[in-house]
């Protein structure tokens, strides 16, 4: 168990609170704020502004090497045996669509999780607090902070109506 | 079979040693698995014409009827493993009927007999040893004396003359029965020309055929002479062709490549026959000078009085005899089972004379081919009479298996249990055998020596191509050595130590004759060519007897009342010594297409008054007795007629044989004609049983929708030399073109371009594309080629319960299509051999997901069996369904010991899951190619013979590379006949047909 | 270059395990080496030792090291049909017998072998010789067409230097179509599926 | 929004919660009935595929020149419940429809499962099925590859990136609600969905790259399931047999895909709903709007049967006019009309709302729909009966080792579906409580 960030965690049962509270930090310039929630919450998401994700770059460059591989492969492996079948040219490209299809969906799919996974894993969420109501109806927020911030902020949280806020961190 | 015959397993080792090289033999598709050991057993000592992986060819005769055909042996590693003609023989030039192919499984049959059974204390029949068998039969003979009877069916021959001689020495009687004896024919020949021989019929010189229920292209005579006479004489040759009429209650094989069916009442033929003389005297002037004295008995057949007799109408008769008239030569054949009924005698004679009036004696029916049919049915009544007043203490019968050949309902089997000592030499366990204190299993014609004279001119040699497969004793060395015990004159008579040495004292007496100065050339160049070949001898002058004017048409007597009972010979069984062969059983019936079972055929009308439906199983009662089989409504009947094939229903006679089917002779009465067994003297009453059992026919739908799979041009536009499609607009019926102008040119084009983009790898070299060219006109639907097919590839049969399912494996398969037959039309039967078409742009081919089925570089749909992985789209997408499917490991079921060493080791024995098809023999083709490569040459046309064409009498079936436009096969498809089935799919097949060429209008 | 095409579609495929089947991919160029048999004396060995070499033990130690390698005794003169037929032609006793009653053996370990033969020849009882390379049924190897255009003593490139091996075992996996296929590509010779799958 | 408000679900996130995860509780003695019955199928259908591999296919009612049958329908069918799943889960999220949320889990899972039900086929179908693998492009010592240009290999890699995209998709959306199980369950339960939940809080920046990533994937499914029962189509409509070259073969299997799926998944949650105690979360609305989906490509499947015989009459040709005739009134006539009646009429009978809200009567519909589904396959394949030439005619006759193929489908599908429902939350947590707005302070709707 590393050590835990210092900083403040609130609870929220309404949204609106937790969107004044986030709205607020951030304009105290608390940037690094983690938002929990048990469901996306476009309104949240509203208030953290935050840049759109670059997973469709992982999808677009998975699906075209897809389409390469799957074009790819057939041709190749027509061509290196070369055997007739039906009256057709040996590397037929009509059929091969089929294939180049198939590959750009499955890679595009494959390395869009990918891509979700590491792109999450790039924010390290470690020592920051969670708490299981946060995955039922509950909205969480921390707010990392010096530990002589922290007052300040939990009178500002529990003001915002926070139905409970701990503190955290040594 | 008695449970005490157990099946000695093979000494293995003795076979090895056979085979040579273990493994090279019996191909089995067992994947890679070479982890086990496998052991090489080398020759002790090379014989000198055995290279091992080539095949060594051995010149013989066919035993298995009397028309004996010239064989050539084809063996591998020492064991024969394909039957061919013999190219040189003036019977069969170079081709083979089904049934002298399948002679193969009789040597390798599983239930052949391994050695000597005898009478044990208890009665009952076990394994004795050799020198036990032939003292009993030494003693039995010598104690019987005079009252020695042989009944042999071995034709003409050495061995026919040794058994002569030896009953002779021992004082004894021999009778010559077979079951297809021409009694009749024999008789007729005696009365109208006073000679006592058969005639000899030269089909192809006839420009008019009429057969009078002859079924001269199944059994009568020499099948195979009279196809390759007819397909000469009725095969389209670009100016003409013969017209052949066949007059009969069924339409047989024979009938069905008639150019019309006359369906005469049975039994009103001869009036039929004479009427036909009596418009030739009338019309011609060219007949014999004493034919004159005829025409008082013949003017009395006027055309009324011909239709009133046979119920056919006046026009038909009118036109017969004015056809008939004009044609010269002509030929009219009777005799045969289809019209054997109880006044045959009078129709063989009353077609003596109308080929005699017309001129045709001499020209078309030969004489003085010393031809014979044997003492026949009559001697064995005598026979039978001879046992009951014990005339006879001991029979031996060879080559014949008279307790299924004669009807039950005659005495001959109470007779024969009588006689004291009865002994056989049959090779298998068949009904006689069964009745016998003894049986001496003979050996297999490939196995032994011998020689058979069919008839003048023709001497061909017996070889023993092989070690025997069972240890047991030809028949001629049986006698021989039976003799020398005897000792005294018998003794005395026969001093050769051996059969071999006999006939070769035989043949050192022809050598000297011909003036041989050295008899080891004389007999080697023999054995080299399979016999001796002389013109056909002079044709003896035939005059017309006194007999000749008194031939009466009087309807022959029928026992019993209700139908009348048609058994036919089947082109498959033959008398029933077929049907032991799986081959035989699993080739379909060329007129019914069903396989491994007994049927009644049953015209239409008749079934929709009957209220049967087809596979209702019906039993039919005559006096004499009766039987249940399956019906098949079949329009080639006449009404009031039943028909059934014979050759079936055997009490005994191994596994495949016995208890497969019914026995047709079983209703008919034993009561003589005159000397032969009349075979249409019976009516049944047929009762319906309410059971059913599937009839298993290999044929969907018997009618072709107007598909124009086998096409057919009439005989006028033919000689115009019109396209079908021309003939079609000619008769005012012209299809639409398959493709307008600019389609076909639109198609050109892209073919072009996809041609270009095929140019890759081996497809870019200079390959030959086989190709082959089938001609309607010739093929007989005689279903030669389908057993050879089977011989070549290695394919095995799946038996009765797949045919069911239709899973039968036939690369090559003969399609039957009937035409006509309704409101009125007559009823016309079309056949069609239906093999791979080894499409250029074939449909089977981009389906299959791993390549197994793909071009080859020379132009063949490959099948690569062990790349195969069985998802059958290929036979899915094949429009000819000519793909055939392991649905089982139908071959581990198949070949049994010892047919598996029948397998021909160039092919790969299919394993279970695996996609098989026509291949044009590429085993072949590669053979072809690897001799053609060590001797630095290109392969020449005619240097690859498919099996299929290889064994056609008729000839329809011509093979090559399309790419040399010297070969045979181009010039062949350049013929304005040529189509391609289904060329609307544009599969681009490399088989091209041409049309059948039908008598229309004009006829 | 053609492995580098392999490997990268296998890894564009994510197949695993190409690696195992690399190696076999090229076999045959290893073993293109020729079969001139030099005069080396074969070594004394007797029945004992067979089991210690490699290759199935045979019912006669039969040498070829000493007949082809010390000897140079032309395969074609055993295998006799081998330039005429797809059967390369197991040597029949009288063959081997056609020399052996004359030639009775150098030393005691010879002569053991030698009389077995010649027992054997007089119970007129083949030798059973443990088959060695063996090609599966469905697939057709005509020897005379090899020999034919690779020369008579081509035999080693598939059978390996036989003269040199006291007791015969396989060098190449015959039965691997890879093996016929490298042979095929590489000399720029026919390789249509039914010149051997028939 | 409206329509969206009118049928949200009036409960709390928590209630939502809990009631889900409730279904994971200890399930009933029905529950363990149904399941033991379909392991029991299973059993029969590996009996089968061994007696398959010790005699051969010939045991199965193969008759030439059929040589597809039952096996071969079976597969279509199973390929064409999964697409069902995916349309709700794919297509039906981009285009926001709101009532795919309380039954897409349920769907999505069918799909997979159905798939793996039909990957099975070709394995089982196959002649020497131990070399199933040569389908595949691996590298081998024979320097050998696939073709290409066969429908098989085509159908190979639809399948196969079917099920993964397919599986993938099902497990993303599964990610956030083990994490929701997760945090109410205790013990060992609690280590293995922490462990599956891969470590998943709901933090703004997992949620961020997952609703992103979620859509795309989305995006790519609706393409594939489309493709994959065309290609899945293009196995007869390649072909040269009459009754099989269609055009029209894609687009009619695809609706008729929709529609088969459909009728399994009511098949399946109107009595799961039951047993799950979850009839206020999956409503007679979503029903409603289930059998509307089904109404339409119903109505699609029947034109393309009218479709069918108009060309065959219209092209002139006979062999097409023979083939039609005889699915209608040759020896298979039955099968040609159960498969109009089931899947013609009775999807008709959907145009009432009555029937569309009645839960017994749209239960044994979606029994006929099944039923009816599985003939349009078993008549396309007695195509095969009656092509181009006559002599070679046959007709399929099924045996024992085609039921027990068939039964032993059905319980394998039957035993995953099963176990799943136990194990995961079968109706999407996160994307209910997306649709049911918080609770506001201030109050008032935004």
């Amino acid at each position: 168990m590393s050590k835990t960030v210092s900083g403040v965690l609130a609870s929220f049962k309404y949204e609106d609170c937790a969107v004044d509270a986030i709205k607020g930090l951030k304009s105290k310039g608390f940037k690094d704020l983690t938002v929990y929630s048990a469901a996306p919450n476009h309104l949240i998401e509203e208030a953290l502004d935050q840049p759109v994700s670059w997973v469709r770059a992982f999808t677009l460059i998975g699906a075209l090497t897809g389409c390469a591989a799957g074009f790819g492969m057939s041709i190749w492996m027509s061509l290196d045996w070369p055997l007739l079948v039906g009256g057709k040219p040996i590397a037929a490209i009509p059929p091969y669509v089929v294939l180049g299809f198939e590959l750009t969906i499955l890679y595009g799919a494959l390395s869009t999780v990918a891509g979700v996974i590491i792109l999450s894993a790039m924010k390290s969420l470690k020592g920051r607090p969670f708490k299981p109501e946060f995955s039922d109806d509950t909205i969480g927020v921390f707010v990392p902070c010096p530990p002589e911030q922290r007052p300040t902020i939990r009178q500002f949280l529990e003001g915002v109506g926070s139905e409970e806020v701990t503190e955290h961190g040594a | 079979m008695p449970d005490e015959m157990k099946h000695e397993p093979l000494d293995r080792r003795r076979f090895l040693k056979v085979v040579g090289v273990a493994g090279a033999g019996t191909a089995a598709l067992t994947g890679c698995s070479t982890d086990k050991v496998e052991k090489l057993i080398p020759y002790l000592v090379q014989s000198a014409d055995q290279v091992p992986g080539i095949p060594t060819i051995y010149a013989s005769t066919c035993t298995e009827c009397a028309a004996g055909c010239g064989l050539h042996v084809r063996t591998r590693e020492a064991r024969a493993i394909k039957l061919e003609g013999n190219p040189q023989h003036p019977v069969n030039a170079g081709t083979l009927c089904a049934r002298g192919q399948a002679s193969l499984q009789g040597l390798y049959n599983p239930d052949r007999l391994t050695g000597p059974m005898g009478r044990n204390g208890v009665g009952k029949m076990s394994e004795v040893l050799w020198n036990e068998a032939i003292d009993q039969l030494a003693a039995a003979v010598k104690q019987a004396g005079s009252k020695v009877a042989v009944v042999t069916g071995t034709p003409a021959g050495t061995m026919s003359d040794l058994i002569d001689q030896w009953t002779a020495a021992v004082g004894g009687r021999v009778i010559r029965y077979q079951a297809f004896d021409h009694g009749p024919v024999q008789l007729a020949a005696k009365k109208v020309f006073g000679v006592d021989e058969l005639p000899h019929h030269d089909f192809g010189a006839a420009k008019y055929i009429v057969s009078f229920g002859a079924d001269f292209l199944e059994t009568w005579h020499g099948p195979i002479e009279n196809q390759r006479g007819f397909a000469a004489a009725h095969g389209f040759d670009g100016k003409g062709m013969a017209k052949f009429v066949y007059v009969g209650t069924r339409m047989s094989l024979t009938g069905m490549n008639a150019d019309q069916w006359v369906s005469a009442a049975s039994g009103s033929e001869t009036s039929l026959a004479l009427g036909l003389a009596n418009a030739v005297l009338a019309s011609r002037s060219d007949a014999p000078a004493d034919a004159a004295q005829l025409k008082g008995m013949l003017a009395a057949y006027t055309v009324e009085k011909v239709a009133q007799d046979t119920g056919l109408s006046a026009d038909v008769v009118r036109t017969l005899c004015a056809e008939f008239a004009k044609a010269a030569p002509s030929l009219a054949v009777a005799g045969g089972i289809g019209a054997q009924h109880r006044g045959a005698a009078e129709l063989c004679a009353a077609v003596n004379v109308l080929n005699y009036v017309a001129g045709n004696v001499g020209k078309t029916v030969h004489f003085g081919f010393g031809m014979g049919s044997g003492s026949g049915y009559g001697a064995m009544l005598e026979l039978e009479r001879a046992m009951n007043a014990g005339e006879i203490d001991a029979v031996i019968f060879h080559d014949t298996n008279p307790l299924y050949t004669l009807p039950k309902s005659g005495g001959f089997r109470a007779a024969l249990a009588k006689v004291r000592f009865r002994a056989t030499t049959s090779m298998f366990w068949d009904e006689t055998a069964a009745a016998c204190d003894l049986v001496l299993p003979s050996l297999h014609s490939l196995e032994r020596w011998d020689d058979s004279r069919p008839r003048a001119g023709v001497h061909g040699l017996v070889q023993p191509v092989m070690e025997p497969v069972f240890k047991n004793m030809a028949a001629g060395d049986v006698l021989l050595q039976v003799a020398r015990k005897i000792g005294g004159a018998a003794g005395a008579a026969f001093t050769a130590p051996t059969y071999e040495a006999h006939l070769k004292g035989i043949w050192a007496g022809v050598a000297k004759a011909r003036g041989a100065a050295d008899f080891d050339t004389f007999w080697r160049g023999a054995l080299a060519n399979g016999g001796l070949y002389d013109a056909a001898p002079a044709p003896a002058t035939i005059k017309l007897a006194a007999g000749a004017g008194d031939i009466k048409s009087e309807k022959p007597a029928f026992d019993g009342e209700g139908l009348l009972f048609a058994p036919y010979p089947s082109s498959m069984y033959h008398d029933g010594r077929g049907a032991n062969r799986p081959w035989l059983l699993e080739n379909p019936d060329p007129v019914t297409r069903i396989t491994w079972q007994s049927w009644i055929e049953i015209n239409p009308e008749t079934a929709r008054e009957m209220d049967i439906r087809e596979g209702e199983i019906l039993r039919l009662n005559s006096p004499a007795g009766s039987i249940e089989a399956s019906v098949y409504v079949y329009p080639g009947i006449a009404r009031d007629v039943l028909a059934m094939p014979l050759g079936l229903g055997h009490t005994e006679y191994g596994r495949y044989a016995q208890g497969r089917g019914v026995n047709a002779l079983d209703l008919l009465s034993a009561k003589d004609g005159q000397g032969f067994l009349p075979y249409l003297s019976t009516r049944v009453k047929a009762e319906k049983t309410g059971r059913f059992r599937k009839v298993a026919k290999t044929e969907g739908n018997p009618r072709e929708l107007g598909r124009g799979i086998t096409e057919a041009i009439p005989l006028a536009a033919a000689v115009k030399g019109l396209t079908i499609q021309q003939a079609y607009q000619a008769a005012g019926k012209g299809e639409h073109e398959v493709n307008p102008e600019r389609e076909a040119e639109a198609i050109k084009g892209f073919r072009e371009g996809q041609l270009e983009e095929r140019r890759y790898g081996a497809y870019a070299l200079d390959n030959p594309q086989w190709g082959m060219v089938i001609d309607l006109a010739r093929c007989t639907g005689c279903s030669a080629c389908v057993t050879a097919c089977s011989a070549e590839n290695n394919i095995p049969w799946v038996g009765e319960e797949d045919i069911f399912r239709g899973r039968e494996l036939s690369w090559m398969r003969i399609e039957r299509y009937f035409e006509g037959g309704e409101d009125g039309e007559p009823i016309k039967a079309r056949v069609i051999p239906m093999l791979c078409q080894q499409c250029d742009a074939a449909p089977c081919e981009p389906v299959c997901p791993v390549y197994a089925a793909y071009h080859t570089a020379d132009g063949l749909n490959g099948q690569v069996y062990n790349r195969c992985v069985g998802t059958r789209y290929c036979a899915n997408n094949c429009p000819y369904k000519v793909r055939y499917y392991n649905w089982y490991a139908y071959a581990k079921r198949a070949f049994v010991e010892p047919l598996n060493l029948q397998l021909n080791p160039d092919v790969t024995v299919r394993a279970r899951g695996v996609m098989e098809k026509c291949t044009f023999c590429i085993q072949r083709i590669r053979g072809a190619q690897n001799t053609a490569r060590l001797e630095d040459r290109a392969v020449a046309d005619g240097d690859v013979v498919t099996a299929c064409a290889q064994a056609c009498a008729s000839g329809a079936i011509t093979f090559g590379n399309v790419k040399d436009p010297a070969s045979r096969v181009v010039q062949a498809a350049k013929n304005p006949r040529g189509y391609h089935v289904l060329e609307e799919l544009n599969t681009r097949p490399a088989v091209t047909y041409l049309a059948r060429v039908e008598y229309g209008s004009e006829a | 270059m053609r492995k580098l095409l392999v490997a990268g579609v296998a890894a564009v495929m994510a197949v695993g395990a190409i690696a195992l089947t690399m190696p076999s991919l090229t076999t045959a160029q290893n073993q293109a080496k020729k079969a001139e048999p030099d005069s080396v004396v074969a070594p004394r060995l007797t029945a004992a030792d067979s089991s210690n070499l490699k290759g199935p033990k045979q019912p006669i130690f039969f040498r070829h090291d000493i007949h082809a390698g010390q000897y140079k005794i032309q395969c074609q003169y055993c295998h006799y049909t081998v330039a005429a037929s797809s059967e390369p032609g197991v040597p029949s006793l009288q063959t081997c017998m056609g020399c052996h009653l004359a030639i009775g053996g150098a030393d005691s370990t010879h002569r053991v072998e030698i009389k077995k033969l010649r027992d054997a020849w007089k119970e007129k009882r083949p030798v059973e010789w443990v088959r060695i390379h063996t090609l599966a049924k469905h697939a057709h190897f005509p020897h005379m067409r090899h020999i034919k255009s690779l020369g008579p003593n081509a035999c080693a490139t598939c059978h390996g230097d036989v003269a040199r091996m006291p007791q015969v075992f396989k060098v190449n996996n015959v039965n691997n179509m890879g093996f016929c296929i490298s042979c095929h590509v590489e000399r720029k010779v026919n390789r249509d599926c039914t010149a051997c799958h028939y | 929004m409206t329509a969206m408000l009118d049928h949200t679900p009036k409960m709390t996130h928590a209630e939502v919660t809990r009631d889900v995860v409730a279904t994971l509780q200890t399930p009933s003695r029905g529950y363990y009935m149904a399941l033991f019955g379909a392991i029991g199928l299973f059993l029969v259908g590996l009996g089968t595929f061994v007696m398959l591999l010790k005699e051969g296919l010939g045991l199965a009612g193969y008759n030439p020149p059929i040589f597809w049958s039952v096996y071969i329908t079976t597969f279509v069918f199973w390929v064409g419940i999964g697409h069902a799943g995916t349309l709700i889960s794919a297509i039906l999220f981009l285009f926001r429809s709101p009532w795919r949320t309380a039954v897409y889990r349920s769907t999505e899972a069918m799909t997979v499962f159905a798939v793996m039900t039909a990957g099975l086929f070709p394995i089982i179908h196959i002649g020497r099925q131990w070399i199933f693998y040569w389908l595949l492009p691996y590298p081998n010592q024979r320097w050998l590859w696939p073709n290409f240009k066969s429908p098989l290999i085509w159908d190979v890699f639809a399948i196969s990136t079917y099920l993964t995209v397919s599986t993938t998709f099902l497990i993303v959306g599964l990610v956030p609600d083990i994490a929701a199980v997760r945090d109410k369950m205790s013990g060992w339960r609690k280590k293995l969905y922490g462990a599956l939940s891969i470590g998943w809080t709901g933090a703004d920046s997992q949620w961020r790259h997952y609703t992103r990533g979620y859509m795309y994937l989305a995006a790519l499914a609706t393409p594939l399931v489309l493709s994959v029962h065309s290609v899945v189509s293009w196995d007869f409509a390649m072909s040269v047999i009459p009754g099989w070259h269609g055009t029209i073969f894609a687009p009619y299997f695809v609706a008729g895909a929709i529609y088969s799926g459909i009728g399994m998944v009511m098949t399946l949650v109107i009595p799961l709903r039951k047993v799950l105690k979850i009839e206020h979360l999956i409503t007679e609305y979503h029903f409603d709007n289930l059998s509307k989906l089904t109404l339409l490509t119903g109505s699609i499947l029947f034109y393309a049967y009218a479709m069918e015989y108009f060309v065959a009459w219209y092209s002139g040709n006979t062999f097409e006019q023979t083939t039609f005739w005889m699915r209608a009134f040759g020896p298979m006539w039955w099968g040609g009309w159960t498969m109009i009646i089931c899947n013609g009429f009775v999807s008709q009978l959907l145009w009432f709302k009555k029937i569309r809200t009645n839960l017994t009567a749209l239960f044994v519909i979606s029994i006929f729909i099944n039923i009816g589904m599985w003939f349009e396959r078993f008549v396309i394949i007695n195509s095969l009966g009656n092509d181009f030439l006559p002599y070679a005619w046959g007709r399929m006759n099924p045996t024992w080792a085609d039921w027990g193929i068939l039964a032993g489908s059905f319980g394998w599908f039957g035993m995953y579906f099963l176990l799943f429902a136990r194990t995961f939350p079968v109706v999407a947590i996160q994307e209910l409580k997306e649709i049911i707005p918080m609770p506001r302070r201030k109050g008032g709707a935004h």
